[in-house]
């Protein structure tokens, strides 16, 4: 009671407030973990697709908030470019390839549902059980250290690694990067890249307008016969009327 | 041009005969009255065989020869009954040539039955829609005709406003018609 | 005084406390369980698909959170870069599965005239 | 139906196969030009089948026709066509005067040529504008109507009507020009021409439209005869036909001694009298932008003739000539003529029996026969192409729908 | 702001960055927001100029210059309405989120040195990438309005937006390979000083890579002869057909607000930022650092100049949209796949071999000293690699 009334007091008097001691980083993060959370159960339990795919671009897009809470600025931004500006899309245009209205909603059975929310119960327990049990990720955070740049990312994408070592060692252009995986990953987007192509490319695909055009066109008499101005001294008239006079 | 006038029927009259039943060289615009059931032949004919190609169809009337005045129609000295009219140009020649062909008002005088004609369309494909037009406005039916629907009227509509008896209807859809 | 509020109003702790590393597991968890429950219980091939993004973007949540040099707490020490290279490895990935699993729903569509899964039980396509 | 879309060449087929959809273009669409309704058959951008639905504008004007007599009807032609309401009503006068065998005096004669020419002018502008408005862009369309509106003040001065006219009537004119119009009509002309320039410098040689238009709904000279199109449209197709010179005689006698050459390419190449832009590359015979070119064509052409018609008509001295009376007996017999209008020829079929009011009035409307022939066009094209297509038939719905 | 309010006011310290996070967001609403109306006046008079016609003339007096609010207040009083077969919930949220990625992008976007809602280490990339963002609006409302035409509209949209981003980052890839550095500001920092000192004349092909980055940025913010997805001469209005009143005019917003943003990263990437062509404050003697007042006056006059190299790529826009026919989409994707995204790439690699070449470009003396050209990762002359030094290791308090 009392310190309830503080608080409301607290804020008129400018006393030692409630307030002062929110770590405005944890409020930020628990908004982007409330909507990343929400939205993907949210997902779980919406019938309709398109419905679903707009949840989780709202999950996928907290999540790169989070990212970028947790200094990773190039992974939020990364997250936000390829996976929901990106893939979603891609998703979002395979859904509505795909939607007709009964295939819009495809319900699952009652007892899928009750099945499957045990098995997610326990597998939660499961990882909230291992997420609290490790002490050191439960200790508050030592300060703020200035995240690594977007440019060691890119070093170590072509091999070369500028920043610090996990193990403490001192830096050196010997350490590995992570040039061969980059490399397999490129490798891969382009076998990707080519198979969509495939998917995508017509069966067959012919030109008729052009045999039509072919039939179409005069061929050319003399230019002289076009340039003379003046219409011609044709009289038209019935076919029957022609031949008598 | 020599195969003009005369000339003209005559080989029309030997390439598909009988067909011609009737002509008037003199109007303002000869024409040549042609069996209706024939009219699919001489059009073929005319498009497709003749010295003259009459490539193009240009225009199909349907006149309908009624008169409803009862002090008028004892003048008359024609039957009641349908003329079609087939406006045809050779876009090569340059002339124009006029098909008639006499149908019943109704067919077999049953009031309701729509006179037949074979269409044309099979001759030229810009047939469709002006047959269907006459359809729709006038009530004749096309025979072979590949969609034969109305065209401008809605496709609920009674009656062939072209005929010289069509009654307005009082009421379409809620909507007063008189 | 901190101690106080946070007695008295539930889970107060939350907005004063740092955020550590745990706490970006739980988002991970629960990302990681509700993706787990979307590829159990849709039968559309594409909530399927979904559910499989949120599988991988738990795993990223977690690659991050190691990641990050914010969150460690004394006497530990994050994956550093490691961590982030290997969530943009998942994007990418995820980006390319992405694509091949539309590849096939559609294919499956284009022969089935459905996209659900329970249906697809012949090999031949 | 899946067996015919095998068979045609046209329709490119994709791995990923989409739904078929119909979708209903019009009757309230923008770029249908009036109360047009098209129905699509599409899969995904691609188009299938197009399938015109008129009739939204229909009065019947026919059966009106039966029940008025021969001048009576002029206003009734005025809502035709009513974008080149004075060529409706010379071609309706002209099929009365063909049945009367009636001749009007010279005057009559070079003033209805230089109405019609100018109402042709003002026609194109429209269909030339609209044209650009269905391809997405907005400044040429005001620039033609800005030019039109100049037109439609000189008809205004003539007839006092600036869309529908009645101007012209069975046996001549209503009335005279009067004083001081062909200056002005003069000072119009002088400010017209170097405008069309502009018109091509926007549209006609333009990369954009260029692409647009260019190989786009391809007609062969076959096709286009054998549906009966006419106008731009037949001539855009290669064939070399216009009514004003290859009509009736009552009609050609009207443009005894005027010089104009047919606009159509001929030889592989379009008339050479004015400084008209070249052929883009890319564009075949009979595609939309040659419809296109050959209106811009008649503009110019169109232009020399009203300078000609002018000349003659201040030549002539005497007096224009009073018009039929409302109730002027006709012949009994019939009678049918066609007239080179904007859109293409316009036909209209007279029956008598001897009174004053007809027995069958008959409009061929050249917009319908124009517009049959597209859904021949649209098999295959890509939706944005469909407005295009449609467009360069350059229609007007109250002569399809009558 | 947040020190002033802190040490001069003595607001706590939550009280202080809470009301300075609104004002920075309040500022950026209002340019989104008054940009809007400015520019829908602006886009109104000039269709009419350009079509000789007068546009609004009497609204607010001369100029008409109260048009858009007077459509603005129009729209409000319109009945709001929705298909019978919408998606409800979509429906109605689909115009909010095309205009939350419009503005969230602002967030990232300098208007003058320091004058940043907030800095970013990826200031660029944030940018493309939540711009990128705004074609969910588009495709949810193309779907949700249950009309054919939208969603024709939508498919059009995503097809576009998706393939253009491809191009669009290359050129942008170009000055941050320039810059060494992702951050707007630095890349702004580095163009300081004459004209010439404008990426766009750095090398041929960084001012080759300029145009294709206009072609992209029209098509990717969806402008005439690129407004596929609302094509009204083909697709009725396209994904905004079924919209009326407020929500269409979010979409609206968002529209100006993309506008202006990528005329305005045109501006930080090629055209010198803030940094006007002539470099007056320096001559002046004045800069960002001198004093309170006259950094003030710098950073003003930076603005400005920003302001006004973006409003006027708004105005080129409009020029071309007021000009030019529509493409057909088929035409537009070739665009991007045949001609936008090979000549990016080319220019990217020749943009490289030109650094690595000739560090100093063509006429050194023109350029920057030496020292500032090349940070971090490129050859150095000695061979090695240098490594960057600050980068790295740098240790800040950023949230006590």
């Amino acid at each position: 009671m009392i310190s309830a009334l503080s608080m409301i007091a607290g804020i008129s008097t400018a006393a030692p407030l409630p307030v002062a001691a929110i770590n405005w980083h944890s409020v930020f993060f628990l908004l982007f973990a409330a909507i990343a959370c929400g939205f993907a159960v949210a997902v779980v339990a919406a019938e309709n697709v398109v419905r679903m795919a707009f949840y989780l671009v709202l999950s996928l897009g907290a999540t790169a908030g989070l990212f970028f809470l947790a200094g990773a600025e190039f992974v939020g931004a990364m997250q936000l470019m390829i996976y929901v500006g990106g893939t979603l899309v891609l998703l979002v245009f395979g859904v509505m390839l795909t939607a007709q209205a009964p295939l819009v909603a495809i319900k699952g059975s009652g007892r899928d549902r009750v099945l499957a929310g045990f098995v997610g119960v326990a597998l939660l327990a499961v990882l909230l059980q291992s997420a609290f049990s490790v002490k050191p990720w439960r200790a508050a955070a030592a300060g703020m250290v200035a995240e690594p740049a977007a440019t060691p990312i890119g070093m170590s994408l072509v091999g070369v690694r500028v920043d610090d070592p996990a193990g403490g060692a001192p830096a050196t252009n010997k350490r590995p990067g992570y040039m061969l995986p980059f490399e397999i990953v490129s490798i891969h987007l382009l076998v990707v890249l080519v198979g969509a192509a495939y998917l995508a490319r017509a069966k067959r695909r012919k030109t008729p307008r052009a045999i039509e055009v072919a039939a179409s066109v005069e061929p050319p008499a003399s230019v002289a016969e076009h340039a003379s101005i003046g219409r011609e001294r044709q009289r038209s008239g019935s076919v029957l009327a022609g031949g008598r006079s | 041009m020599t195969m003009r006038g005369p000339g003209f029927l005559d080989q029309l009259d030997a390439a598909v005969p009988a067909a011609v039943v009737g002509r008037n060289l003199e109007a303002i615009d000869p024409w040549i009255e042609v069996a209706p059931e024939r009219i699919v032949d001489v059009c073929a004919w005319l498009a497709k065989s003749s010295p003259v190609r009459f490539d193009s169809l240009q225009c199909i009337t349907a006149i309908d020869w009624l008169e409803t005045d009862p002090k008028k129609a004892a003048k008359v000295t024609w039957q009641p009954h349908t003329e079609m009219v087939y406006h045809l140009w050779s876009t090569s020649a340059r002339v124009s040539l006029v098909l008639k062909a006499k149908l019943p008002r109704w067919k077999s005088d049953v009031p309701g039955e729509l006179p037949e004609i074979p269409s044309v369309c099979g001759v030229w494909r810009g047939a469709n829609w002006h047959e269907r037009e006459v359809y729709d406005l006038s009530g004749i039916w096309f025979t072979g005709h590949p969609d034969l629907r109305r065209i401008l009227c809605p496709e609920d509509w009674e009656g062939y406003p072209l005929r010289k008896d069509y009654e307005m209807p009082l009421d379409y859809h809620g909507i007063r018609g008189r | 005084m901190n101690s106080v509020v946070a007695s008295a109003v539930p889970l107060f702790g939350l907005f004063t406390e740092p955020v550590s590393v745990a706490h970006y597991l739980v988002v991970g968890a629960i990302l990681f369980v509700s993706g787990v429950a979307c590829m159990a219980l849709k039968r559309n091939a594409l909530g399927v698909l979904m559910g499989i993004e949120l599988v991988l973007n738990g795993a990223n949540v977690n690659f991050v959170a190691f990641a990050s040099p914010y969150l460690q707490g004394e006497g530990s020490r994050s994956l550093g870069l490691d961590g982030q290279v290997f969530a943009l490895f998942v994007i990418l990935l995820a980006a390319a599965e992405a694509a091949v699993a539309l590849a096939i729903t559609l294919n499956f569509y284009n022969n089935h005239a459905t996209v659900d899964v329970d249906r697809a039980d012949d090999l031949k396509g | 139906m899946a067996q015919m879309l095998d068979d045609d060449p046209r329709i490119i087929e994709f791995d990923v196969r989409t739904d078929e959809m119909l979708v209903n273009m019009g009757p309230q669409h923008p770029s249908t030009h009036g109360v047009l309704r098209l129905v699509l058959r599409t899969d995904g951008e691609v188009v299938s089948e197009v399938e015109p639905h008129i009739g939204y504008l229909h009065r019947c004007a026919e059966k009106i026709g039966e029940n008025l007599t021969h001048r009576q009807w002029i206003p009734y032609t005025d809502r035709m066509d009513y974008l080149a309401a004075m060529n409706m009503n010379l071609g309706w006068a002209l099929a009365v005067e063909k049945l009367m065998k009636y001749q009007v005096s010279e005057k009559a004669r070079h003033l209805r040529v230089l109405i019609t020419e100018l109402n042709r002018i003002a026609s194109h502008l429209v269909g030339m504008g609209a044209y650009g408005l269905d391809l997405g862009t907005f400044s040429p369309f005001l620039y033609a109507f800005r030019e039109r509106e100049k037109i439609l003040d000189l008809f205004e001065e003539a007839c006092g009507a600036r869309l529908t006219y009645s101007y012209i009537t069975v046996g001549g004119l209503t009335a005279d020009l009067p004083a001081g119009w062909l200056a002005k009509c003069e000072a119009f002309l002088e400010q017209f021409e170097p405008i069309i320039k502009e018109y091509h410098a926007l549209l006609t040689t333009n990369a954009i439209f260029v692409k647009r238009t260019a190989n786009i709904g391809v007609m062969s000279r076959e096709l286009a005869i054998e549906y009966g199109c006419s106008g731009p449209v037949l001539r855009g197709s290669g064939v070399d036909q216009d009514m004003r010179r290859d009509g009736e005689a009552i009609y050609t006698a009207m443009y005894d001694g005027y010089a104009f050459e047919v606009a159509v390419m001929k030889n592989g190449h379009y008339p050479r009298d004015h400084d008209y832009p070249a052929v883009p590359a890319d564009a075949v015979l009979g595609d939309c932008w040659h419809r296109f070119f050959v209106r811009m064509l008649e503009v110019v052409q169109s232009m020399d003739l009203v300078r000609q018609a002018m000349d003659r008509y201040s030549a002539c001295k005497g007096p224009l000539g009073e018009p039929l009376k409302l109730t002027e007996k006709m012949p009994a017999g019939d009678a049918y003529l066609e007239t080179e209008c904007p859109k293409g020829q316009m036909g209209f079929y007279l029956v008598s029996d001897g009174s004053a009011i007809p027995w069958r009035v008959r409009a061929r409307s050249s917009s319908f026969s124009n517009l049959a022939v597209a859904h021949e066009l649209c098999r295959g094209c890509l939706i944005a192409d469909v407005p295009a297509i449609v467009g360069s038939l350059d229609i007007v719905m109250g002569e399809i729908d009558r | 702001m947040a020190e002033f309010l802190i040490n001069t006011v003595g607001l706590p310290d939550w009280l202080a960055w809470t009301v300075t996070a609104m004002v920075a967001a309040a500022l950026i609403l209002n340019v989104i927001a008054g940009g809007a109306l400015v520019f829908i006046w602006a886009e109104r008079k000039i269709a009419g100029r350009i079509q000789d016609r007068l546009g609004p003339t009497r609204t607010g007096g001369k100029f008409g210059w109260l048009q858009s609010l007077a459509d603005g207040i129009k729209l409000l009083a319109k009945e709001d309405l929705m298909p019978d077969g919408a998606d409800g919930m979509l429906f109605r949220l689909a115009p909010y989120v095309s205009f939350c990625a419009s503005f969230c992008a602002f967030i990232a976007l300098p208007f003058a040195f320091d004058f940043v809602g907030q800095r970013m280490n990826v200031g660029v990339f944030f940018v493309i990438a939540v711009l990128g963002l705004e074609v969910f609006g588009v495709i949810l409302a193309g779907y949700a309005s249950a009309s054919k035409w939208s969603l024709f509209g939508a498919m059009r949209e995503a097809a576009q937006v998706v393939s253009y981003e491809v191009p669009l980052g290359m050129c942008v890839v170009v000055p941050v390979m320039l810059a060494g550095s992702m951050d707007l500001v630095t890349i702004a920092e580095k163009q300081a000083g004459w004209l010439t000192n404008w990426y766009l004349f750095h090398d041929p092909f960084t001012f080759v890579i300029f145009w294709v980055y206009v072609t992209c940025a029209v098509a990717s913010v969806n402008r005439a002869p690129f407004d596929l997805a609302e094509a009204e001469s083909e697709l009725v209005a396209g994904f905004h057909t079924e919209y009326s009143g407020l929500r269409w005019s979010y979409f609206f917003m968002a529209e100006y607000g993309s506008m202006f943003l990528v005329s305005a990263l045109a501006a930080l990437l090629f055209l010198g930022g803030w940094n006007g062509p002539v470099p007056v404050a320096s001559l002046l003697g004045l800069s960002e650092g001198t004093g309170d007042t006259a950094g003030y006056f710098v950073r003003l006059l930076g603005m400005a100049n920003l302001l006004g190299k973006a409003t006027l790529g708004v105005l080129i826009m409009m020029w071309i949209r007021w000009t030019l026919p529509r493409l057909r989409i088929d035409q537009v994707m070739m665009t991007c796949l045949k001609y936008c995204t090979p000549i990016a790439a080319a220019m990217f690699l020749g943009a490289m071999l030109w650094q690595v070449a000739l560090p100093g470009g063509l006429v050194p003396a023109l350029r920057r000293p030496a020292g500032e050209i090349r940070e971090g990762w490129l050859p150095g002359p000695g061979g090695a690699f240098a490594l960057p030094s600050a980068d790295a290791g740098k240790v800040a308090k950023v949230n006590p």
